[in-house]
């Protein structure tokens, strides 16, 4: 952003969203005076919402970049001209999530709700129930010492369980894995899982 | 507060020596007071208020005044440690305001350590 | 005058003060009170010390202790144990995570220990809303030396020796800022601060307001002498109100001591500055949008040329400085520009 | 100046001038949507942008300036492609509708996308959607167009100094809006509309009219003001659609107020107007009339565009109560015509008689030489009901009741020829027409007792004046006449004019002058040959649909005035051009605003037929303009020229047209004998006369719109006898209610003891007193004495 701050992120963070983060905040901010700022920020704002919400496409990286660059040669000051670099440098550094995003329809980070499922790996969990007690919409039941289990239709992929299971059980795969099935509780075997990954 | 000349700034300046040298660590002589249920119960509590009076007195800017807990000689309680910076630190037992005064003069003003209160030389140093 | 064997520097930062710095203090009080500490113990509250997370967060001195996420019930405990018996509260050190024991001072914490500060050089040592404070730190003696013994020549050309570069983002060389306004004629020129601070998750120039709102006033006064102007402006957006509120404080102090206004230091040299507030568009943290902001329009950008250095606010000459950029010109002024150079970062 | 190329090309522009004006002026298109040579540079559409050799970044022409070695390129690959961009995201939000939008044609967003738009669109994005803001009269906006170039918002606030417009909102979600979104408050400059480079702002008359295409575009000079700013016509099919200014054309440069854009609308309607009533009615329907205060080219100008436009010759002036009379009079009894006086004529007379008149007061200048003549010797005989600053400087003072002067002409006549005062011989030679003998047998009855009886005078007042008028070597006899006076009319003059002719004097012993200053050149310009005039167009029938009035008041000026008001709002079309809103002009349904005389230049004749330059000393106030403009414009709506473009042309046309000097008429000189008849008598019900006279600080109801000569004399008096003011109860400077058989006004009561018991005298000069709702017309000038009572209000 424009003051040359540092933002630190992990492997938590969705990069897609993360560009989209930012094109909120910088659409909503510009001033309206310049063309490729008030139009050109809210376009790529609303490009990559598709892309997180799972209705991006193949061309969609290119057009992105293409648009980008025109914005920051064409705004009239700092805002527009800076306004896109969260997505070039996002494209340009894991521009693979972006493909995940818009091929596989597949959040790898779990963040893009519409383009991912949370499902527990059988062998590799515990039944410690953490992932039970911090489940807000009571998602995941599972008696103590065997596998746990998350009904899909009641899941808003809300990672807090992925983020406080000890032992890596729980897996993020692609909405798409979960099609047709989603009125049962599910478990994943590790089969399935190990193909995916 | 009246307009300020460069002068004032400098009165000032010295003014808050006392406070800032307790804040930035720009003190000369440390004097740390042990006050564990022993050290309180044997008079570690007027020892301090006198060893703070003195300083007060003497309007000495470069000296703090810090407590910690039992030494582990409740026998010899109260005692203090006085660390004069690039110094080794001393101990000093069975304290009360007389000595303090003495110490105060000779050992954290003068830099003269007074032997006949000391305890011991090059103990460990507090927090 | 009294003396205190210890200071608490409690923070007072919009950070520590929304997790409850007030509350905590007024325990404090009431505990030293009751243990006959209220004057050997003194409270200084102060400005942000960038650890927001874990606020209350208070540091204790002489000893250096550092204190996190106090909590009102775990005062007594503490006063006892560290006011009274001198024994660190340990409960309430920080501790790394995936570590068991504490880190008692805070110069061994890794998040201040390689901390080397210039900008905040204040941060947390000085109560921010007494002057005295900030002059016992040095202060104003930057602005004494500009106003007295300098010329305008002679400032910008430290300034530009020193190579220090705009801090607000773009980076560009100060000194040549303020060496072009210097030369265009005009009897009103304008000196500008940009507290307008706006990119998400970004409050370095919000802790240096709140910590040290003096500093960027000394650094004001020093450009405007610089630059020839006689007034000033400090957009502060208004989101940030105790920054506001601590800069209107102490543009108070200054006016009252005769460091803003006429004849500042005897050197025949005025400078009124006073505060305006953004409504909160991040598009005026942009030079000329912030300068149609001041002048009551719609904050837009225009195009350049003209350069604010020739036409800025109100059409007249004007320089607008990032806040952390002006914090740190009273250091180059004392200090000198290969001070400040051999400890420049890298751009 | 500085040297620089501009995609090769050497070019020389000077220090400040930016990329983008260089290029402009050396031929060099670059495309542009928020530029307004006008405006100061504003860099929003960012279509301007440009390369600089040596520089990374773009530069946006209309803001960069100008540097010596600059080499500038306007349209590489790299540009085209972002202009590209640009206008892919404008088009993403504005509609497509432009089958149905009146930009269409014109626009600058349809031509430039036309030029770098391309076929396929990558962002299909729902349209804006807010309804068109259209509760403004005459601006709509449809912001769903609007592509936020700000020049309309800019035009406003920087160039107009209004700044009824602003940016609302930030972002994406930013609208062109009304101050507050309130509905537009504006000047309805239409600056806005004109600069607008999408359809966003439009003129609402226009709306729909016709396609762009399909106009026809002439240039024509605005009419409504002295700067004469260019218009472009869009016209079709004849019809004038609307009018526009453009850069570059005119003295305007674009520039046009609410008046030259949308005034059209009032041409038109008054163009369209009346042709439907000479259509329906006939040319004889509609009428005109001038005015003394116009100049003589504005006159000749209304009388043109009536004869050779509308084909009516119903012109007149009010000249027809004063000056017109004077001249009829003239005519039948010397065979003349071009009465005019000379301001010297009282120096060196021996005798000379004013009758019922001060030209003191009305012809201040004229009445000075009077006096000097006095001092010098001559006999001052002044027969007047009023005390009078002449009356106390005269020779001998007749006092005679209000309104009888023809009899005490008559009396004066029957006396000397009584007495043989006079040349029988040469008088009875004087019988082409009617003669001697017919003036002696009309005299028979005007003995010196009847005349006596009627005028209040004593046998020996009357002899003694005849005697001395009739002994004396040289004379002069002067009657003002007006249409503001009432106690005289063609009756007097024709019996002043047998008293001439009975002494055997030239045709310049009588001396009645023109009442303004542009009264004489105003009835020689238009009332002359007219076919209806003012009695035929307002009191006799009501055969006329619509009237023209320029610089005329008739609702306060003319006599009777519920008549005259009754008259003009029963026309179909009533148009008012003058300087200000008068009583008239708020029954009109068109009001031109005209320049005053000294916002114009011009001619004007005097009282003594000379006639004298006026030249523009002010300029003209707001959006007035002369009046001949207007009519020339008017004309040119209505599809005829005046064939005159300015002044000088008008001038020459009135040098051959009219000769000003006096006529080829053989003189033949007759006697007109005349009756003295009554005015309205006093009765019980209504026992007093009321006189109307002029007074010094006034003149018409015009003067009474100066703030100064208000300060002096700022309110109608009803000057009343100090006997009759106990009689009724009326203390000085109270109100009182005066009554009439025509109707009543209010006025505040000034005793006097120059007034005449059994008068009263009134100003007509303010119109607010609306004096004129007592009077009644008459046909021979004047209104005429009439009764009127009077009561106190309390």
């Amino acid at each position: 952003m424009g003051s040359g701050g540092m933002v630190v992120m992990d492997d938590n963070n969705c990069m897609v969203s993360t560009a989209k983060f930012f094109l909120e905040f910088t659409a909503d901010e510009s001033c309206g005076k310049c063309v490729p700022c008030r139009i050109g920020t809210r376009i790529l704002l609303d490009m990559l919402t598709d892309i997180t919400e799972g209705r991006g496409n193949e061309k969609d990286i290119e057009t992105l970049e293409d648009l980008s660059r025109d914005i920051i040669s064409a705004s009239l000051c700092g805002l527009g001209q800076t306004a896109p670099n969260p997505v070039l440098t996002t494209i340009k550094y894991f521009r693979d999530e972006y493909e995940s995003h818009i091929k596989d329809k597949w959040c790898k980070a779990g963040v893009c709700r519409d383009l991912c499922t949370f499902l527990i790996d059988e062998q590799l969990c515990k039944g410690c129930g953490a992932c039970l007690r911090v489940c807000s919409s009571k998602a995941i039941t599972g008696e103590k010492k065997k596998p746990h289990r998350i009904a899909q239709d009641i899941c808003v992929r809300c990672r807090s369980c992925y983020e406080t299971c000890k032992f890596d059980s729980i897996k993020i795969l692609p909405a798409s894995a979960m099609e047709g099935k989603t009125k049962k509780l599910l478990t994943v075997n590790s089969e399935l899982s190990t193909k995916i990954w | 507060m009246p307009r300020l000349t460069i002068d004032d700034l400098q009165k000032i300046k010295e003014k808050y020596k006392a406070e800032f040298s307790l804040r930035e660590g720009g003190y000369r002589a440390k004097v740390t007071v042990h006050m564990g249920t022993c050290g309180i119960a044997a008079g570690a509590r007027s020892v301090m208020t006198a060893m703070m009076d003195e300083i007060a007195n003497a309007n000495v800017k470069d000296v703090i005044v810090t407590t910690s807990g039992c030494a582990g000689l409740c026998a010899r309680e109260p005692m203090i440690t006085v660390e004069i910076i690039n110094q080794a630190p001393i101990k000093y037992c069975d304290l009360n305001e007389g000595k303090i005064k003495e110490i105060f003069k000779e050992h954290v003003i003068g830099g003269n350590p007074v032997e006949k209160y000391a305890l011991v030389a090059g103990c460990e140093t507090t927090y | 005058m009294e003396r205190f064997r210890a200071n608490v520097m409690l923070c007072a930062g919009t950070g520590c003060v929304a997790s409850g710095t007030m509350k905590v203090k007024a325990a404090l009080q009431d505990e030293l009170k009751k243990r006959g500490l209220e004057n050997e113990i003194k409270i200084v509250l102060t400005g942000c010390n960038g650890y927001c997370a874990k606020g209350p967060v208070m540091s204790v001195y002489p000893d250096d202790i550092f204190y996190q996420a106090l909590t009102v019930e775990e005062i007594p405990k503490l006063v006892e144990e560290h006011f009274l018996k001198g024994r660190p509260c340990q409960k309430l050190m920080f501790k790394e995570p995936e570590e068991k024991s504490p880190v008692p001072l805070m110069k061994d914490i890794p998040f201040f220990k390689y901390q080397v500060l210039r900008v905040l050089r204040n941060k947390g040592l000085i109560d921010p809303e007494k002057i005295e404070e900030y002059i016992a730190r040095d202060g104003y003696q930057a602005a004494a030396k500009a106003l007295t013994q300098m010329t305008s020549q002679e400032i910008i050309q430290v300034m530009k020796n020193s190579g220090i570069r705009g801090r607000g983002g773009a980076g560009f060389p100060t000194g040549m800022k303020w060496e072009f306004c210097s030369k265009v004629p005009s009897d009103v020129k304008y000196m500008l601060c940009n507290g307008d601070e706006g990119d998400p998750g970004a409050f370095m120039d919000r802790s240096v307001m709140e910590a040290d709102p003096h500093a960027v006033i000394e650094g004001m006064i020093i450009g405007a002498k610089a630059i020839g102007a006689h007034n000033g402006y400090l957009y502060v957006r208004a989101e940030y109100p105790l920054a506001v509120k601590r800069l209107q404080l102490a543009i108070g102090q200054c006016y009252e001591a005769g460091l803003l206004g006429k004849n500042i230091f005897d050197s025949g040299f005025d400078f009124d500055l006073e505060i305006y507030q953004g409504a909160g568009a991040f598009v005026c943290g942009e030079e000329t949008a912030l300068m149609r902001s001041i002048e009551g329009k719609r904050g837009m950008p225009r195009p350049r040329p003209p350069f604010p250095a020739h036409k800025g606010l109100w059409n007249k000459p004007s320089v607008l400085n990032n806040v952390e950029t002006l914090a740190q010109v009273p250091l180059i002024i004392l200090n000198g520009a290969d001070w400040y150079k051999s400890r420049r970062m890298h751009h | 100046m500085v040297e620089l190329t501009i995609n090769d090309k050497k070019i020389q522009a000077a220090k400040g001038t930016t990329i983008l004006e260089a290029a402009l002026k050396n031929g060099i298109k670059i495309p542009n949507l928020c530029y307004d040579k006008r405006l100061s540079p504003y860099g929003a559409c960012r279509l301007c942008v440009v390369e600089v050799e040596g520089q990374p970044r773009l530069f946006a022409s209309c803001s960069s300036p100008v540097a010596a070695g600059m080499a500038v390129k306007t349209n590489t690959p790299k540009l085209r492609k972002i202009r590209q961009t640009i206008i892919e995201l404008m088009l993403v939000h504005h509609p497509l509708d432009c089958p149905v939008c009146d930009k269409a044609g014109e626009c600058d967003l349809q031509d430039i996308a036309y030029e770098y738009g391309k076929p396929e669109a990558r962002f299909i994005r729902h349209r804006k959607k807010a309804p068109p803001d259209v509760r403004g009269p005459l601006i709509e906006l449809t912001s769903n167009r609007c592509i936020l170039c700000g020049k309309c918002v800019r035009i406003c606030d920087e160039y107009q100094g209004r700044g009824a417009l602003g940016l609302i909102g930030r972002g994406f979600s930013t609208v062109v809006q009304p101050a507050f979104g309130e509905i537009l408050e504006c000047d309805y400059c239409g600056q806005c509309v004109d600069t607008c480079p999408t359809g966003a702002l439009l003129s609402k008359p226009y709306k729909f009219k016709a396609r762009a295409w399909l106009l026809e575009e002439k240039d024509t000079v605005c009419p409504f003001c002295g700067c004469g700013c260019t218009l472009t016509l869009g016209i079709r099919e004849g019809e004038i659609l609307r009018s526009i200014g453009k850069e570059n054309r005119g003295v305007s440069n674009g520039n046009l107020c609410g008046r030259g854009r949308f005034g059209d609308e009032a041409l038109n309607y008054i163009a369209d107007k009346l042709k439907a009533v000479s259509g329906r009615y006939g040319a004889s329907a509609i009428g005109a009339i001038g005015s003394h205060r116009c100049t003589n080219e504005d006159n000749y100008a209304l009388q043109k565009f009536m004869r050779n436009v509308i084909g009516s010759n119903n012109i007149d002036s009010s000249a027809a109560f004063g000056y017109a009379v004077a001249e009829k009079a003239w005519e039948k009894a010397f065979g003349q015509k071009d009465h005019r006086i000379s301001l010297q004529s009282p120096l060196n007379k021996d005798a000379i008689l004013i009758l019922e008149s001060d030209p003191s007061i009305t012809h201040p200048v004229f009445g000075l030489n009077i006096l000097r003549a006095k001092r010098e010797g001559a006999c001052l005989i002044v027969a007047d009901s009023r005390d009078t600053k002449l009356t106390r400087h005269s020779s001998q003072w007749l006092r005679i009741k209000p309104g009888t002067g023809l009899a005490l002409l008559n009396g004066i006549m029957k006396v000397i020829i009584d007495k043989g005062l006079f040349d029988r011989e040469k008088a009875s030679s004087r019988n082409i027409g009617t003669g001697f003998s017919s003036l002696e047998l009309t005299l028979k009855d005007y003995t010196p007792g009847v005349v006596c009886r009627v005028t209040g005078l004593t046998e020996e007042e009357l002899a003694a004046a005849a005697e001395k008028y009739a002994g004396a070597k040289k004379r002069m006899l002067s009657v003002t006449l007006s249409i503001t006076e009432n106690n005289k009319s063609l009756d007097i003059l024709l019996a002043a004019a047998n008293l001439v002719l009975l002494l055997g004097d030239s045709a310049d012993a009588l001396q009645v002058p023109a009442e303004y200053s542009n009264t004489f050149g105003a009835y020689h310009m238009i009332t002359q040959n007219s076919d209806k005039g003012i009695s035929e167009m307002f009191y006799d029938s009501d055969s006329l649909k619509a009237l023209y009035i320029m610089g005329e008041d008739p609702a306060i000026n003319f006599p009777d005035s519920s008549k005259i008001i009754s008259r003009l709002s029963s026309l179909e079309l009533l148009v008012v051009q003058d300087i200000a809103l008068t009583e008239t002009a708020k029954s009109a349904h068109v009001v031109l605003p005209a320049s005053g005389w000294a916002e114009k230049d011009g001619t004007f004749t005097n009282t003594e037929g000379i006639t004298q330059k006026i030249y523009k000393a002010v300029s003209p106030t707001g959006k007035s303009l002369p009046d001949w403009q207007i009519l020339r414009n008017l004309a040119l709506t209505m599809g005829k020229d005046l064939g005159f473009r300015n002044l000088d042309d008008i001038t020459k046309e009135i040098n051959s047209a009219f000769s000003l000097q006096p006529s080829a008429l053989s003189p033949q000189p007759c006697f007109n004998p005349v009756h003295y008849t009554t005015g309205e008598e006093p009765d019980s019900e209504y026992p007093l006369t009321m006189v109307i006279r002029d007074i010094l600080q006034h003149s018409g109801s015009m003067s009474t719109r100066s703030k100064s000569l208000d300060l002096v004399v700022s309110e109608a008096l009803l000057e009343i006898n100090e006997e009759d003011a106990r009689k009724y109860g009326i203390p000085d400077q109270s109100h009182v209610k005066v009554s009439s058989r025509q109707g009543a006004v209010y006025l505040k009561a000034a005793v006097s003891d120059e007034i005449p018991e059994g008068a009263v005298f009134v100003s007509p000069h303010f119109p607010h007193a609306k004096i004129n709702t007592l009077t009644r017309f008459s046909a021979n000038g004047g209104s005429g004495i009439i009764a009127v009572k009077i009561e106190s209000v309390k």
